[in-house]
């Protein structure tokens, strides 16, 4: 295993270990909103993380051109589409645990409708 | 270690599958049958099926969710419950637990996963992979098979798509009267995202991305996964994402819809068109070896054609089923 | 691993049964058709678990002469032509539903059927 | 072999995400779970086209990411329009 290998193969495992750390998170979060924090930090860490491994396993080549473009893909779309869903839960008056607004609708703050 | 990761995968598909059919809510039901696609697809590409993946992906990411959350739009979003509740149905039960454990004790009889010695390898397969680099000279042997060895059974399959469109447009409307074009207007912007400017910004920008995506899969088909039913449906999603950012009103100014009917009409006609082409130069039905002086060449031809017109009816036909649910919905 | 030989083809059958029993089962009739696609699903896994060779990979060639063992590609052809008219003939279900819905107001198939007899 | 970790990593993510997905308790936790599973399995077909030694198969990770954020902003819309609905209808009911 040559050195690149190594570095490699530390970077995929530490985006990995994000990977995981925000799957925890999604589980064990108390309200949607840290749930949603948990998950789309680590997302952009983990998915960095594993890309640039991949990249230097795969060193010069096509490849390495599309796992750029899935990189930059991924990092642009992936927090707007944390931004649209907390703006969404947000506006159908879904507020994040411990604050009571008494403008916000409140209907459905528990159980299947928002 | 593939076989392990694919039981773990298939695992997970069983329990998203009850948990699809337990939940009262459609919404709820249409989001994890999302889940059921991407591990669909996952699946199959552990099984070494890279195109049917590709397809899988290119249709469940975005253009059936879309078709689902906007056929919830119109009709409800939770199924009635009904006094007894959710509680297990005896007889449909009893019928499926038949079925499945009749199969079941069948699959006892099948050759195991992978082995090389099953039916299935042993009659046209073995040809088609030793013949493809000589009759055809492409290295995706999916494609080849898909448009020149088993033509006919893909035109089949277009024009059922074809109908499909043909359906959903005599069910729904083709046209409708329009109450007052303000309040349409209004009505679309409402609906629209216009005003959240971050997905705007970035989905606008995505757009041509997609779209460039399509053309590579379309076009580059014959090397590596991809071919026109994968393109269409990914230049749909295109659009799709662009009439969700800016309105439906504005996604029809952008490919109207005369255009549509266009597409959806000539690409099927290009795909019939070429075999009565190989008919006129004396060959058979889409025989393509004919269209050039060297028949390799000629396949090549042929098949850039047909993948053409597939790629160019299955994305208008995608494209006519949102319009006609979207316009459903503003009126 | 020998008892996971034909773990594909189990997994094929219980979503089967599953997307059967949403289809008879259930009255509501976009959630028949969500069962429907479950049942779908459980066909193109069917299919695409026979393809598979052991050793082989996707038949996509990487030499000119095609060297190599690669699985099946006549399975995924059907398959992959089967998801495009799937989505297709949904929609055309869906677009049936969203009509039913505008004649009787309702989707489910109960409520239905007593206007029905009740007309 | 150098992949194994990673990959572990991901398929546990995939699992907890879908029992995110299951439980709810609310829609947005739904979407939420969806999506995050949508990036899990970019990641994960990038990992497996090179654990099985086809790494032309990237294309799969890339058709996903761009086609993934398409689901969210369909049900961003679809709450929005709702919402809009019930507006109206209320609306017209006060009238």
């Amino acid at each position: 295993m040559g050195v690149v290998e190594l570095i490699s193969f530390v970077l995929m495992t530490a985006g990995g270990f994000c990977v995981f750390v925000g799957g925890v998170g999604v589980l064990r979060m108390p309200d949607l909103y840290t749930r949603m924090h948990a998950a789309s930090v680590t997302d952009t860490a983990g998915l960095f993380l594993v890309a640039t491994g991949l990249m230097l396993h795969a060193g010069w080549s096509l490849p390495l051109f599309k796992l750029v473009a899935i990189l930059v893909f991924l990092l642009v779309t992936s927090p707007t589409a944390a931004y649209a869903l907390a703006n969404a839960a947000m506006l159908s008056g879904h507020p994040p645990a411990g604050v009571r607004d008494e403008t916000v609708p409140s209907a459905g703050r528990d159980g299947e409708t928002p | 270690m593939t076989l392990v990761f694919g039981v773990f995968l298939l695992t997970l598909l069983v329990i998203v599958a009850v948990a699809i059919v337990r939940s009262t809510n459609l919404f709820a039901a249409v989001m994890l049958s999302g889940i059921f696609s991407l591990l669909m697809a996952v699946n199959f590409f552990l099984l070494d099926a890279a195109d049917v993946a590709l397809t899988e992906a290119a249709v469940g990411a975005g253009v059936a969710t879309v078709l689902f959350l906007s056929a919830l739009a119109l009709t409800a979003e939770h199924e009635q419950v009904r006094p007894g509740g959710a509680a297990l149905q005896w007889l449909p039960l009893v019928v499926a637990f038949a079925t499945g454990g009749l199969l079941i004790y069948a699959t006892f009889q099948n050759p195991v996963i992978g082995d090389p010695n099953a039916p299935v390898h042993q009659h046209v397969a073995p040809w088609y992979l030793e013949n493809t680099p000589e009759l055809i000279d492409i290295p995706n042997v999916v494609t080849a098979v898909l448009g020149s060895f088993r033509g006919f059974d893909t035109l089949g399959e277009v024009f059922v798509v074809f109908t499909a469109g043909i359906g959903v447009l005599s069910i729904l409307g083709l046209r409708h009267t329009l109450v007052e074009m303000t309040s349409a207007e209004i009505d679309a912007r409402q609906r629209s995202l216009r005003h959240h400017l971050i997905p705007r910004v970035v989905g606008r920008g995505m757009v041509p991305f997609i779209l460039l995506f399509a053309l590579y899969v379309q076009f580059h088909g014959e090397y590596s996964p991809g071919g026109g039913f994968q393109a269409g449906a990914i230049a749909a999603a295109a659009i799709i994402l662009y009439s969700l950012l800016e309105g439906d009103d504005r996604g029809r100014a952008l490919v109207p819809e005369w255009l549509l009917q266009i597409m959806v009409a000539s690409g099927a006609l290009l795909f019939g068109g070429v075999g009565v082409v190989c008919m006129l130069l004396g060959g058979s039905f889409l025989d393509y070896s004919v269209l050039a002086e060297v028949p390799s060449e000629g396949q090549h031809l042929g098949l850039l054609l047909i993948e053409l017109g597939v790629g160019i009816t299955v994305s208008g036909v995608l494209l006519t089923v949102f319009h006609a649910f979207a316009r459903r919905a503003s009126r | 691993m020998e008892f996971l030989a034909l773990y594909n083809y189990w997994v094929f059958a219980v979503l089967l049964l599953i997307g059967l029993y949403a289809v008879v089962a259930k009255v509501n009739l976009v959630k028949r058709l969500i069962g429907l696609s479950i049942f779908q699903g459980a066909v193109f896994l069917l299919y695409i678990s026979m393809d598979k060779v052991e050793g082989g990979t996707a038949p996509i060639f990487q030499t000119a002469d095609g060297a190599g063992v690669f699985s099946n590609p006549l399975p995924q052809v059907l398959i992959l032509t089967a998801i495009v008219v799937g989505i297709a003939t949904t929609a055309l279900g869906l677009a049936v539903v969203v009509r039913i819905r505008e004649e009787y107001g309702t989707v489910e198939e109960d409520v239905i059927e007593d206007m029905d007899a009740d007309s | 072999m150098i992949f194994y970790p990673v990959v572990f990593a991901l398929l546990v993510t995939m699992a907890l995400a879908i029992v995110r997905a299951v439980k709810g308790p609310s829609l947005y936790d739904r979407v939420l779970a969806v999506n995050m599973f949508g990036t899990k399995t970019v990641l994960f077909l990038a990992v497996a086209s090179y654990l099985m030694g086809r790494p032309d198969f990237l294309d799969l990770a890339l058709a996903y990411a761009l086609i993934n954020s398409i689901g969210v902003m369909a049900v961003l819309q679809f709450f929005q329009s709702r919402e809009f609905r019930r507006r109206y209808e209320h609306r017209h009911e006060a009238e």
